[in-house]
């Protein structure tokens, strides 16, 4: 599928009024994502923005045009891996997929993510991960990036203070849990995203992770229309990369000739603004470093 | 107890719940179909895909447009602006 | 056929819960309720059932999944113990409010700390607000008998509730006695396949499953919840009559009276215990006493009425509970008998005994010293802030 | 009611050998139940099981206090455990040891009947291995008759497979029941 | 210098928490409950206080976090709500057993499904068995000032249990009011630090911390348990004297009591809706109505004898629950008053509501109307089967 | 510190008498472990088989000469950062070390362990794989090799059934948390096994993670004497290599030359006995392909 | 109620837990001096630590040794061998 | 007891506009409470906060559904909400407007006052964000005088600054109040 065919050839299925924040790549991602995987979908949105702006409905009504539901925050996986047992017992084909933030995922659904990966759940499981509980108001989570503000790792006066510890690496974690399918996505790629998303929908031997790195523009303090921009930034310094993982072997999806600093990423931020020259550095040292990694996997 | 649920559990099936998000924007996109070379690329960054395709062009549809501008910011010829909306 | 074979709880109870042929079955291994789950993967491997099942990482996973198979219409079962069932409540209370039939197994264990493995029902007694029906039973035959039913109580459309089948761990889970196994036509003939239509997961139908909710409906959903565990109290009567009718046993419904007619006393129990407490009644009976038993079957829902037809009039009763409420300094069936009582208009002296936590013996003798006490209540009043400790003093 | 207590340590099948007699019972039309002390220590540590018998329903759950039958499936717990402790008046004593008399041990006067066996060397001549279950369940039931041994065969057989069944026999022939008056 | 401020509820408990000097702190967001949590965070960047915090990846890990932080010795803080609350149930009932004085804030919140986020103590009382000491507040300054008794309460060496003071989400949690900050000094006064005897893993005094315990004495352990439940009883009341002898106010120890004596029906309440009682109470009082009302502020342990001396002799009562007993068809707390009167002979007929679930607003109207209805109940008798729902129909 | 030293120069700590299994190479492992941590230790020994021999004690007495404790079976790591964080604020230095089975870590506290490594919480964390929940009675988990015969993954009379899902790879997934220290030790390779835990307690930065490969000759089906044999041979094989992780760089401890077939290893084990040739060959080139990768990681 | 335990909580400080594992034993593990070359791999490598050093020479304590016959097996010249326990 | 309602649009201040009166009539050792109401939209929606002002403790924690007063922070509310709902008699209307005149509105019987600024454009010009609360505010204390402005102005200094401080003194400069009669 073309990404720029995707307005014309796909069904929403989403609701079309859903009041996530002007300008989100969240709810960019979520359109695409269900635009690929289509109606014959059970999708799981744990508590988060998305729930949170109405993707699962309120009182009578849904948010959605396929079955949707709230898992736990801690759940989402397991609720999902029952879901797939049922039909597959039943030998109906139905892609259940949950669309859950970094929080669900990386923090507090972490372990059944973990199980459910290990025991080869059929399920899709894609990550947005604007680096922080963004519905509770942006508290830290353990994919918050290095040095950043948010509203329990706050900076004081004298512009000490930040997220004390490194970003988990949560798309390599996944890889090694040596699922069938893991990639990594972002909203500034859409193109890479559909085809991600349709290798994933054809997986039949396990789980399917997809990481989807997507800025929040209110909690990281981004202007609407760079929400985008800010994203492809990610991608181009090398901090975010594209890569996916297919039973074990790496493959870069794209790799910058000449990465761009951090830095140009980094400041189009506001939660970073407090950044010293060092910190910066620090961080470009570790992209650095990871991205080094990285290549070398993808050797083999 | 009068129930207004017709569902003995919280389920959501009478319809789809929508907000009218449109009422949202205080800039509104235009397109300057001189500019544009309908490639496709802001219909495709639209966060609310707001800007659909009709008769092999593209089109800004205001109904739930939020008016965040990422369309004009991404178009790569320049063929979108915002202008205040009316009445804010 | 059916046939008879000896059992340990746990065969009774994964043979009961095989017997209603769950579409799905998650559980994790904790002591009592290990071989449950070993069990029923040998009957899967076996080819005896052909449930889909899953070894999940841990007890909040199991109820999790069980969570989304029932969701998406299958019929579910699970079985856990103490630790396990309090990893689990997150979803084990979400489980009962979105009215989901899920069988569930409880294998009773003390609570930690003290670290222990022994039995006693304070697992599931502490957790008893979260909306499902609980069953509390005596032995193995009602164990397994009461897996069937419970399918049959939580899927009747009036009720459509979660349900636990209550066991204590080791004296029965470890226990091996004659059990009738009834035969599978038998039991497809009492229990028809599952069919939700409540709520679903299903791209054929499309619905959201518990959208966010003003309270308005919330009020509304749980008026009809907690009408829902009052339905119970009569669905379990006559599912308990069905099974008779067609099976040939029956265990009482909603509590089981043992000499209670005519009794002028009464001793309240709960679980394997007791059959010692029965013993000790015949015991006492042939010394005089007019003391009588009463079996509390259902905790949730709690049958007050019933409890209190029984315990009226009498001139004093106690309540035996293997379980502590924290907050009371008596057993929590003592203080809800209490609460039943007064609701019901009664007006019976009552004596809190507390005994066998961590799995100790509650032996006859420690009854026939109950009945004493409760006749000692009978005659000179009850001191109400005192509960007498049942001990093994070693 | 008959009450019996077995005691043996880890690995010798003390608690199969409890269900297996419930087994029979059940198989004759009678009624039992039996199960495993609850204790904590594992591996080398003494174990006890209990078995109650009747001919109606079963109701008590609780440890056997005062048995009608002590069943000692090796030699060396008598060291350990008081294993006499309170037999009922009547009582039947079954005891694995290389011991054809009644003098070695501290038979309390409650205890009427005595069966002793060599059940260990029965089971390493049949089977190979010390595992002496089968072979002192045709003790207890020579001694007491309290259960018919074709059930007991059978259950054996259905567990075990056929050469225990052989330590049945063999069990039974050797086995030396004693009664004192 | 104590000083007046406009504080919401979130901030009142962050401020009465930091008073207390807490060494580690560890908390996982959640509305309403988030707030506390960035405050917090704020006052230890801005070094107002130096407490160890952690923010962890889940309630689960928090109440763990807290667990081994009191086992070392540290005087400990969290907050949370409903589900947060759920998913820490396995550690927070083993950090009561354990007798560790952790002060934890329940910003009430009720439980899904469905999908809520609206306010009701269906969290915490659901799970009030589980041998922690619970508290209600009504209003900002009782949280405060709550906050800072409860460590107190919890340390007390006869004592020793862990303690929720609980307040109503949004009501309370989310609406600003004068409240008054005491002074650091007198805090520290009232407040001596904490060093615990019975429990503490200490290289240079080793101890196994909760060995594998046999039943009997574990049935000590329960037994002490209970003892200390009770004793918190007393403790409480003394506490807020003391607190009120210092900074100046009591807030009425087990209960409060509101124009209770003299008056021939009471309404009993709970949490921040109290506020609306009392008008409505004033409103009939003026109307020639002798009402009084009860508000319940300690649930565990239970006050039954002190709740029973304040409703024996009347000529009835009512109970408000702002939650549900599934298995009763009432509110936990109309169950549980019921049994206090009936274990102290009590016999005055009982009105059971239930309203404000889900955040629903319990107004003066409500009350009003709750009101009339107790008095019919006392002139007509009281249908003992029926609970009255206090709805907002839309 | 010298293995063969171990025995003379260090002091026992656990209870000389407790209940493991005749020939338990986990008993020896924790021996070895609390006599190179030393008295100023810690300790927690969450549910599982050691905890059931009695290292936590019973009743009034204790397993060890350390304060010692039982965590919940998933709370390890958590309960552990709070103790440290108490005497770290104290400024008092004291190694607040887990000695935890692979049901634990790998399975139900992964989360809690996830969630400290990525805050950096200072402690040690030590798994003892027996690749099951032994203390249960030998059910699968996470850990378990693909194949095994498990009490939850029974093997029929027609050689039909066993574990269905490849043994989660978790020292790789720890080492992608990009922790301080990682490391893998085997009881076959006791100097080995003392130099991390050496390395161990000098990390300050963080979390200090090593996963110990224990064969357990009870749930397993291996000759008590060959207890250490078999361990031996899972290093020899490449099955479980020995390496270390050090702030990200990957290092190699045991680089056999000419690596044992796998099968070698299998054969002595019950718990396989029912494999066939092609599962046999299945295993070996997962070992094959696993092994290339952590050369490649050790060469970067 | 009699109390049994000095403590108000589960805590374990009244000495160390020993179980008499040397009783487990079914054979028993004895050194040949002769061929015993003391480089200690026997006792570095006995799960017991039941192999001490003293006067730089390993010997053999049996108090708990269980009898599992590694120090045998990993012997590197097979100076260990094991006999049938006495009594059993 | 005075009850207030405030009405808005998210972002632009509502609820901390309440808790502001509440910190003036304390800090005149007064009693008050605020809190916004609990609903479920977020962005763009309206936003609803109570004020409760009286020189006793004030104890009911309920929603304003009588209101002494209302404020209406952004003149769009007025197309969705009914702001008038539950005025009580002679009460108190602030409403931002461009209007300087009441024959528009449709104002019920019961209110007696009616303030009217263009807050907007105050904040726009002071500000350079039409964030109208603290200019509001002033309005408010113009037409009621329920509180000190000396307050009102601590506390807004304390918060956002003094630039908010001069939208204070300038909406109160150009707020007409008009008596109904
Ligand atoms: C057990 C539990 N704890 C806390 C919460 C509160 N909560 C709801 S959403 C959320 C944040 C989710 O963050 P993330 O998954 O990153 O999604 P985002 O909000 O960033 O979209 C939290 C902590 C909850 N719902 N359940
Ligand atoms: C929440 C919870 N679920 C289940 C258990 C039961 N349980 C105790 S030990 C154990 C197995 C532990 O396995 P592992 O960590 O691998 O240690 P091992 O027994 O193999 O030594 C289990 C499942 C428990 N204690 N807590
Ligand atoms: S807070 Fe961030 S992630 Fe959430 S809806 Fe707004 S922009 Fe999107
Ligand atoms: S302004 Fe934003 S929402 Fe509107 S059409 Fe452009 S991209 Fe879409
Ligand atoms: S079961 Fe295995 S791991 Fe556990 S004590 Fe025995 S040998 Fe060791
Ligand atoms: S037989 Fe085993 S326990 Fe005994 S000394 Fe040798 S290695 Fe140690």
């Amino acid at each position: 599928m073309k990404a720029i065919d995707l307005v014309s050839k796909t069904e929403e299925l989403i609701s079309p009024g859903i009041s996530a924040c002007v300008g989100c790549n969240v709810e960019l991602s979520l359109r695409v994502v269900m635009r690929v995987l289509g109606p014959n979908t059970i999708l799981a949105v744990p508590p988060g923005c998305m729930g949170g702006v109405g993707v699962v409905g309120w009182d009578m009504k849904s948010g959605a045009k396929v079955p949707v539901f709230f898992p736990l925050l801690d759940n989402p996986a397991s609720m999902l891996a029952g879901i797939k047992l049922h039909y597959d017992r039943l030998g109906e084909d139905v892609n259940v997929v949950a669309f859950a933030g970094d929080g669900a995922t990386v923090d507090a659904g972490f372990q059944c993510l973990s199980g459910a990966a290990e025991r080869g759940d059929k399920i899709i499981y894609i990550c947005y991960d604007n680096e922080g509980y963004m519905n509770t108001g942006y508290q830290r989570s353990g994919s918050t990036t290095k040095g950043a503000w948010t509203s329990t790792t706050p900076v004081n006066k004298e512009g000490i203070g930040g997220k004390m510890q490194n970003k988990k690496d949560f798309p390599m974690i996944m890889a090694m849990h040596d699922i069938p399918y893991m990639a990594t996505a972002n909203p500034a790629y859409v193109q890479d995203m559909v085809n991600k998303i349709e290798k994933a929908k054809q997986v039949d031997n396990g789980l399917a992770y997809i990481h989807i790195f997507n800025p929040c523009i209110t909690g990281w303090g981004v202007k609407s229309e760079e929400s985008i921009e800010v994203a492809r930034l990610a991608v181009q310094s090398n901090f975010a990369p594209l890569y996916e993982v297919e039973n074990g072997n790496f493959k870069l999806n794209m790799n910058p000739r000449n990465p761009k600093p951090v830095k140009e990423y980094l400041q189009k931020i506001k939660k970073f603004s407090h950044l010293t020259d060092e910190d910066i550095e620090e961080l470009q040292a570790d992209t650095d470093k990871k991205w080094n990694r990285l290549v070398n996997l993808a050797s083999l | 107890m009068k129930f207004k649920s017709k569902y003995i559990v919280p389920v959501g099936a009478d319809g789809i719940y929508e907000i009218d998000t449109g009422k949202w924007r205080t800039e509104r996109p235009v397109m300057d179909k001189d500019k544009c070379i309908e490639c496709g690329i802001c219909a495709m960054y639209c966060p609310v895909f707001s800007i659909i395709k009709e008769d092999e062009k593209y089109i800004i549809t205001y109904d739930y447009c939020k008016g965040c501008g990422i369309c004009v910011h991404e178009c790569p010829k320049d063929a979108i602006d915002m202008i205040p909306e009316e009445g804010k | 056929m059916s046939r008879v074979d000896v059992l340990n709880g746990n065969q009774a109870a994964a043979i009961g819960a095989s017997l209603a042929r769950p579409g799905v079955i998650a559980a994790y291994p904790i002591t009592p309720q290990t071989p449950i789950v070993e069990y029923l993967t040998q009957f899967k491997v076996d080819g005896k059932i052909d449930s889909a099942m899953s070894e999940v990482e841990s007890e909040l996973s199991a109820m999790s999944v069980l969570t989304g198979a029932s969701l998406a219409g299958s019929r579910t079962f699970t079985a856990t113990s103490s630790q396990g069932l309090a990893l689990m409540y997150e979803p084990y209370f979400r489980a009962s409010t979105l009215r989901l039939p899920i069988v569930m197994a409880i294998v009773n264990r003390e609570m930690i700390s003290p670290q222990t493995l022994w039995g006693g029902p304070q697992d599931s007694l502490t957790i008893r607000d979260a909306g499902w029906i609980q069953i509390y039973v005596e032995d193995n035959q009602e164990i397994l008998d009461m897996m069937i039913q419970a399918y049959k109580i939580a899927e009747d459309k009036n009720v459509l509730l979660p349900i636990n089948i209550c066991y204590d761990g080791f004296y029965l889970s470890h226990m091996s006695e004659r059990v009738e196994i009834p035969a599978q036509e038998l039991v497809d003939k009492f229990l028809p396949e599952y069919e939700p239509e409540h709520i679903k997961l299903d791209p054929k139908k499309p619905m959201a499953v518990d959208p966010l909710t003003s309270g308005y409906l919330l009020m509304e959903y749980r008026y009809r919840h907690l009408a829902a565990q009052q339905e119970a109290l009569k669905v379990i009567e006559e599912v308990d009559k069905e099974y008779a009718d067609l099976i040939g046993r029956s265990h009482g419904g909603l509590v089981e009276e043992y000499r209670c007619e005519d009794a002028d006393c009464v001793v309240v129990t709960m679980g394997s215990m007791s059959g010692a407490a029965k013993e000790a009644v015949d015991i006492k009976r042939e010394e005089g006493y007019k003391i009588g038993l009463l079996r509390l079957r259902v905790v949730r829902p709690f049958p007050s009425k019933r409890i209190s037809e029984v315990l009226k009039g009498k001139n004093c009763f106690g309540v035996v509970d293997r379980n502590v409420s924290f907050g009371w300094n008596t057993g929590i069936l003592y203080q809800e008998v209490n609460s039943a009582m007064y609701r019901h208009g009664g007006d019976v002296p009552s004596v809190p005994f507390i005994g066998g936590l961590g799995g100790e013996d509650v032996k006859i003798e420690h009854f026939l010293h109950a009945i004493e006490k409760i006749y000692e209540g009978a005659a000179d009043g009850v001191d109400c802030e005192q509960t007498i400790w049942l001990t093994n003093e070693r | 009611m008959k009450e019996i207590r077995l005691h043996g340590l880890g690995g010798l099948g003390t608690v199969k050998a409890g269900e297996i007699i419930v087994y029979a019972s059940v198989m004759e039309g009678n009624y039992g139940n039996s199960f495993p002390f609850f204790g904590f220590e594992r591996e080398g540590a003494p174990v006890v099981s209990y078995v109650r018998l009747g001919d109606e329903p079963i109701r008590p759950k609780n440890q056997v206090y005062k048995p009608n039958c002590v069943i000692v499936l090796e030699p060396a717990v008598m060291n350990a455990v008081d294993v006499y402790q309170g037999l009922k008046p009547d009582s039947v004593l079954v005891l694995n040891t290389t011991h054809t008399d009644i003098d070695k041990f501290d038979i309390p006067p409650t205890v009427k009947t005595v069966a002793l066996v060599d059940a260990t060397k029965i089971a390493m001549e049949t089977l190979g291995r010390p595992i002496t279950n089968t072979t002192i369940l045709a003790s207890f039931a020579k001694a007491t008759g309290w259960v018919d041994c074709k059930y007991l065969k059978d259950r054996i057989s259905q567990l075990f497979g056929e050469k225990n069944v052989d330590a049945f026999d063999k069990g039974y022939e050797l086995t030396k029941v004693i009664e004192i008056h």
